[in-house]
């Protein structure tokens, strides 16, 4: 397949809307929307309760058809599922009747991944979410924050190219949260994943994101695309340091007036 | 658990041949009986067959009823069977001979006072008693047909002047203590039970015979397998011969037999042969029976059963005829 | 749940406005209608040929001709036998419509008495005690051959249409109750806690969380078990069983009458599967969460 | 879920240390046993009642000395009569222990083969065009009385075992079918997504997801298809069923024995409970989640 | 029953343990904890993910019994659950067989409350959590958000005395979130119900709570606990100008500084 701009090795809705049927009405739950994604991008979204960003990341994963327009993903159009695109839901989907190194392991075990590296793998994502000693426990005797972060080990051991995630530092405490960001920087800066983050806090979106869009209300339409590059730089410099800078704070009031702006 | 196993914890006394055994015959046979108090029954249990050819295979499959016996030679299942005579007549005729051919060789018994109608009301003592009663009966078997004979008799329609149902012998006591039916046909241990709880006797099947429609239980054969094995039959019919003149002689050790098979007291047993008339080899094969008159007995059976919408066609009176061989039985004498 | 669904399902009612919807959805129902169609055509024509060609004697399985004849013979006034004046009704004197309605009449009313006793019981047990003290003797009801019990139900309630019912009823009334017994083990016990936080009294969450969740595989026991209905409906009416479609399947099969029994047979299961077709629908209008939470 | 139990059940695993609990958990046990034995004395002893006091006759209930000496008798060798010097073997030259095993390899096998195709024929059928193909057949079938076609499988299979195991298996894959099927509308569509961008594909999906998350219901379909195979296993053996405990009750029933014939009911009854407890505590260890999530 | 201080009225925790059995092992998840909470407090309940905070809630929803000592609500000892308090549960819990709105009516349906009275709650709360224009939709065609809006609308229209609140905004954005703020407070301010709040923003308990308080991580310990008055307050004083109060800005800190002790 040859090259159409950068696009074929990226994401790329064309036109792309979503209309629910509820009681016999269609009811819009995404405005028709274009949207290129390059690999590597760090794309945070935020936006109202109910704008329509999970609807948006499930057209992403193949979970849910569009009403209109066309979804590729590094120049295939989007069928279905696929495990290269790896997603993180809103709502903890973990296996009951495994237990949560099982979980864990599923990815990798789906592709094939050979015994030893699968170990290491699980391993690895159990200590980073801090779970290294309930991998013997069901996921329903986790909290909610550990179901989380459960999740979000299982969908990184699957090694995804694109990492579609929904809300999911939501449920953790400040300070688990701020590690875990800087874990899932870090995989990014070293791996050059692509990665799709739904976030309610607009400092989250900010710091992580190489690129901030914002939604407007239902049905969503994206008001607001601004690149950002605290998440890149956090590497060198102090998070502290990061936040003090007046960029920083600029980006922040802007994506903050773009969230209100509709509202009021 | 292996099925088909024959041998009896203690061997019976006259479970030997009684004659010299014919090694010779190597012929496998499967035979479909049913339990039934005659002399069928008691060549099982003795073993009597195997004994007298002990290099036979020969496998016994119980059958629950005479359409079971046609539709497992159809199915190409067994190569003798034991019937009454209204299957054995629908085996015979249109459209049933189309799929088996079938030739009666023996009549294990006829019928007597072994199926017999008893009424529940003290004060009944004919058919026309039953005038708007209910009458049960198990369709389709020789009872039914005796029933309907008699009933025809005696002036009455099975369809208007009274009401016949479908009932098997088994359910009758419990229809009968809930006063649900007036009368029923029907053979032991209901028979005897039914008369213990008060009904009384007032037809049976000894009537019905004199009346010139009489009922057996017959022995049939598949009539390839009967062409092919003719020692084998002669040997058979010999075997049948012996326990029939066994009951007729020895009534209390071939009861033995029979309750052992039917799992009862052989107590019970004895009165039950009362009920039948056995047979030997001679009186068989005559004219009355097997040598003449039994062909014309299923001709009677057939033209009533066309009537009952058992079968589409009465054939000629040589159909029959073709359908029953005198042969084995004839040939014991020898 | 479809795994293949799972994406394709969506677009038919999201793709595009309502007419080419259902425009689509009519398409998707002549498909479908065609390919039962031709299943349908296809067994016909295998049947046809295994009997033409004498593969099975027509003892055990007769020609689709000689079985219509028998349909159409059962349903009409006609001379007992070829030639004869004698015109009869039917079989046994009923057409085979009238069969089919008098066994209806005792399936419903069996189907219905096991749902009215099953559910209630299937949902104490299930949340009391009284589950482990009765499950034995439910197990021990439930491994019974009616042929066994079936002679003192004749003594308890005659050889009328009573006994019948009743063993219809012991036929439908286990399955329904494991059904729902095995169902409300699987309710979440925080939609419990979420009723009774709410005020619910033990009762009240029977109604408002037990049931609708335990809905789904209730129906589904309710289908098992008329199913099973149909299948005993032979032995129920051996007994003085006309008019039924099962009594006369049965004494048309003493009767070596293969044709009547096979178009008995097919009647039998062509109502089957009707009443099972709407016990579906009424699944899925009822229960329209399934598979989403 | 109990709904008496949500909060009650907690305390016996978490209240304190191992061993109290161990004592707990004997105690719950002990009063439960006494509990069921207490239930069977009194249903014992209202059948002895009723027998003696002649309300119903021995003929349709015996009394539960003459079912112990029917199944004494049953199961050793005895003379024919008292005082005859022939001496046989059980019933029918079998011990009634023997007749119980030879139905319950015939059970095992209908139904072994029952889950053989009833699961993997309801995933599919659940999961692809094939379902709303075959359904239609599958009702079909599974109304069909088995007194109806055991006749067609004498032929095809002989009058042997094979035949019987086949009506077994024909009486124990619909309900199996059926609830795999219906549980498998019911998988959570989210937990097959998260399969699948895990990158599974569609047939792990089938392992790692739908079976699980089906397995309650595929288990109750189970038990429930196992109790219609005993209910089934008289019909199975009517012809030639001997060895065999269905064939000896309908012999028995025949002779108007019903001692043997109770006797043969309640062997029947205890081996389904026995055979059900198995199940029971299978779903137990392999479902530990129901009602979880 | 004689009034044993004022503790008869509001909720006591006298030793109140939790372990939990996985796998044949008890793991404790609550620490022994003595607790009073008097009625009409706004308590706001902090700690990191997996301490415990969800156990003890449970604890006091009667959901599950504790391993050890007592819990007494108005002087009653706890046996299961009631009415007269109301939870809203981590993961949203709504029953799928019911509308919105009849979920939301589930409450005041099993209280016996008259039609009309039940019809005014419902469009009351139903449009406070702003989902007015959602009343027939199913809970699953509702986005995440939407369903634990749904949920806090259920609880209060049930009006329980007591309102058990696990994490119920974390799913918000901002905007919303700061608005059922408000609205929480002014209920609480109007009604005097007592309140339990767990929440992983150290601002929102700050600013809701009358009390706050923090446990330590698994199994949890209540090592912080200290009175606040800022929610009371917001009655007259703008939000601006409390959040810049040097007061708050101290128990923000002692709280953060609370939460991270134990894991630093
Ligand atoms: N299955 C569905 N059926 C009908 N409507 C739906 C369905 N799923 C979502 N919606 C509607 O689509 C709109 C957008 O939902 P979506 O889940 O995308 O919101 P969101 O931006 O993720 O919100 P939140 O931040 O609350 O999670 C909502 O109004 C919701 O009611
Ligand atoms: N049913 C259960 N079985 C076993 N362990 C459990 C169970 N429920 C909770 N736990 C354990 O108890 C501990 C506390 O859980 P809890 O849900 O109270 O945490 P939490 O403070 O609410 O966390 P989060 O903020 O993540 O929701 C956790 O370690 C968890 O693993
Ligand atoms: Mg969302
Ligand atoms: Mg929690």
């Amino acid at each position: 397949m040859s090259a159409v701009g950068g696009h074929d090795r990226g994401i790329a809705l064309a036109g792309v809307s979503k209309s629910f049927d509820v009681g016999g009405e269609s009811l819009p739950a995404l405005a028709p929307t274009t949207l290129d994604i390059a690999p590597g991008e760090f794309v945070t979204l935020a936006g109202p309760s109910g704008c329509g960003k999970t609807t948006l990341l499930r057209i992403l994963a193949g979970f849910t058809v569009p009403s209109e327009g066309t979804v590729t993903v590094s120049g295939e159009p989007v069928r279905g599922p696929g495990h290269e695109r790896g997603v993180v839901f809103q709502q903890p989907t973990l296996f009951p009747w495994m237990s949560v190194r099982r979980n864990v392991e599923v990815g990798p075990r789906f592709q094939g991944v050979p015994a030893a590296e699968r170990r290491a793998r699980v391993d690895r994502y159990l200590d980073m979410v801090g779970l290294a000693a309930f991998g013997e426990h069901r996921p329903y005797e986790l909290s909610g924050g550990m179901q989380q972060r459960c999740q979000i080990a299982r969908v990184l051991a699957g090694d995804p190219d694109i990492v579609l995630m929904d809300e999911p530092f939501g449920a953790l405490d400040a300070l688990t949260r701020e590690r875990l960001q800087g874990e899932l920087l870090q995989i990014w800066r070293e791996t050059g994943k692509t990665v799709l983050f739904i976030t309610h806090s607009v400092d989250e979106a900010v710091y992580l994101g190489s690129r901030v869009l914002v939604m407007s209300p239902r049905p969503g339409r994206i008001v607001f695309d601004a690149p950002a590059r605290f998440g890149r730089a956090g590497e060198r410099v102090p998070v502290e340091e990061i936040r003090s800078l007046p960029e920083y704070a600029d980006l922040t009031s802007q994506v903050r007036r773009a969230i209100h702006a509709d509202v009021a | 658990v292996e099925s088909g196993r024959t041998a009896t914890t203690a061997p019976a006394e006259g479970s030997a041949c009684p004659w010299t055994p014919e090694e010779s015959i190597d012929t496998t046979a499967r035979i479909a009986w049913q339990p039934i108090p005659n002399a069928d029954v008691v060549v099982k249990d003795l073993g009597l067959l195997e004994a007298c050819m002990p290099n036979a295979d020969i496998s016994w499959v119980q059958a629950a009823s005479g359409g079971d016996v046609v539709a497992y030679y159809g199915a190409g299942e067994v190569d003798l069977g034991l019937m009454g005579s209204s299957p054995a007549t629908i085996a015979s005729s249109a459209p049933t001979n189309a799929d088996v051919d079938l030739d009666v060789v023996w009549i294990h018994d006829v019928i007597g006072d072994a199926e017999s109608l008893v009424a529940k009301d003290p004060a009944v003592t004919d058919l026309e008693g039953l005038r708007g009663g209910t009458i049960a009966v198990p369709f389709s078997s020789t009872a039914h047909y005796s029933l309907l004979q008699a009933l025809l008799d005696a002036g009455l329609d099975p369809d208007k002047d009274v009401k016949v149902i479908n009932l098997d012998p088994e359910k009758m006591a419990g229809a009968w203590q809930g006063d649900q039916i007036d009368a029923a046909w029907v053979w032991d241990p209901t028979q005897s039970q039914l008369i213990e709880d008060g009904g009384t006797r007032i037809l049976s099947s000894a009537d019905t015979a004199e009346a010139g429609r009489p009922t057996f239980d017959v022995g049939t054969v598949d009539a390839e397998f009967a062409a092919q094995n003719t020692e084998f039959m002669e040997q058979w019919a010999k075997v049948q011969d012996h326990a029939v003149t066994m009951i007729q002689d020895d009534p209390q050790t071939a009861a033995e037999s029979v309750a052992v098979v039917l799992g009862i007291d052989p107590e019970d047993v004895l009165p039950q042969f009362e009920g039948l008339t056995f047979l030997d080899a001679a009186t068989q094969a005559g004219p009355d029976y097997l040598g003449g008159k039994l062909a014309e007995d299923l001709r009677t059976t057939a033209s009533f059963l066309l009537e009952q919408g058992g079968i589409d066609a009465v054939g000629t009176a040589q159909d029959y005829a073709g359908h029953v061989d005198a042969g084995p039985a004839a040939s014991v004498g020898r | 749940m479809s795994i293949t669904s799972t994406v394709q399902r969506a677009p038919a009612p999201d793709l595009t406005a309502a007419d080419t919807r259902r425009r689509a959805a009519r398409r998707t129902r002549v498909r479908r209608l065609a390919l039962h169609a031709a299943t349908f055509a296809l067994l016909l024509a295998t049947w046809w040929l295994v009997t033409r060609t004498g593969l099975v004697r027509p003892l055990f399985l007769p020609s689709p001709g000689a079985v219509w004849d028998a349909f159409v013979r059962a349903n009409s006034d006609h001379p007992v036998s070829a030639g004869s004046s004698r015109v009869v009704r039917g079989e046994q004197n009923y057409y085979l419509w009238e069969h089919l309605l008098a066994s209806l009449q005792r399936i419903a009313a069996g189907v219905g008495g096991g749902i009215a006793v099953g559910v209630p019981l299937g949902l104490v047990m299930g949340t009391t005690f009284l589950g482990t003290l009765l499950e034995p003797y439910l197990n021990f009801l439930r491994s019974l051959p009616p042929l066994a019990y079936i002679g003192l139900l004749i003594v308890w309630f005659g050889i009328g249409d009573t006994s019948k019912v009743w063993l219809l009823f012991l036929a439908a009334f286990p399955p329904i109750t494991m059904a729902t017994m095995a169902s409300v083990r699987g309710v979440r016990e925080d939609q419990v806690n979420a009723a009774l936080s709410l005020g619910a009294r033990r009762v009240q969450t029977v109604w408002a969380v037990v049931l609708p969740s335990t809905l789904p595989d209730v129906l589904t026991g309710i289908r098992v078990a008329t199913g099973f209905a149909w299948t005993t409906v032979v032995a129920a009416e051996i007994a003085n069983g006309i008019p039924g479609i099962g009594g006369l399947a049965y004494l048309a099969g003493e009767q070596l009458r293969s044709d009547l029994v096979v178009a008995c047979i097919f009647v039998i299961g062509l109502a089957a599967i009707v009443l099972d077709l709407g016990l579906k629908s009424l699944e899925r209008a009822l229960v329209p969460w399934r598979g989403k939470a």
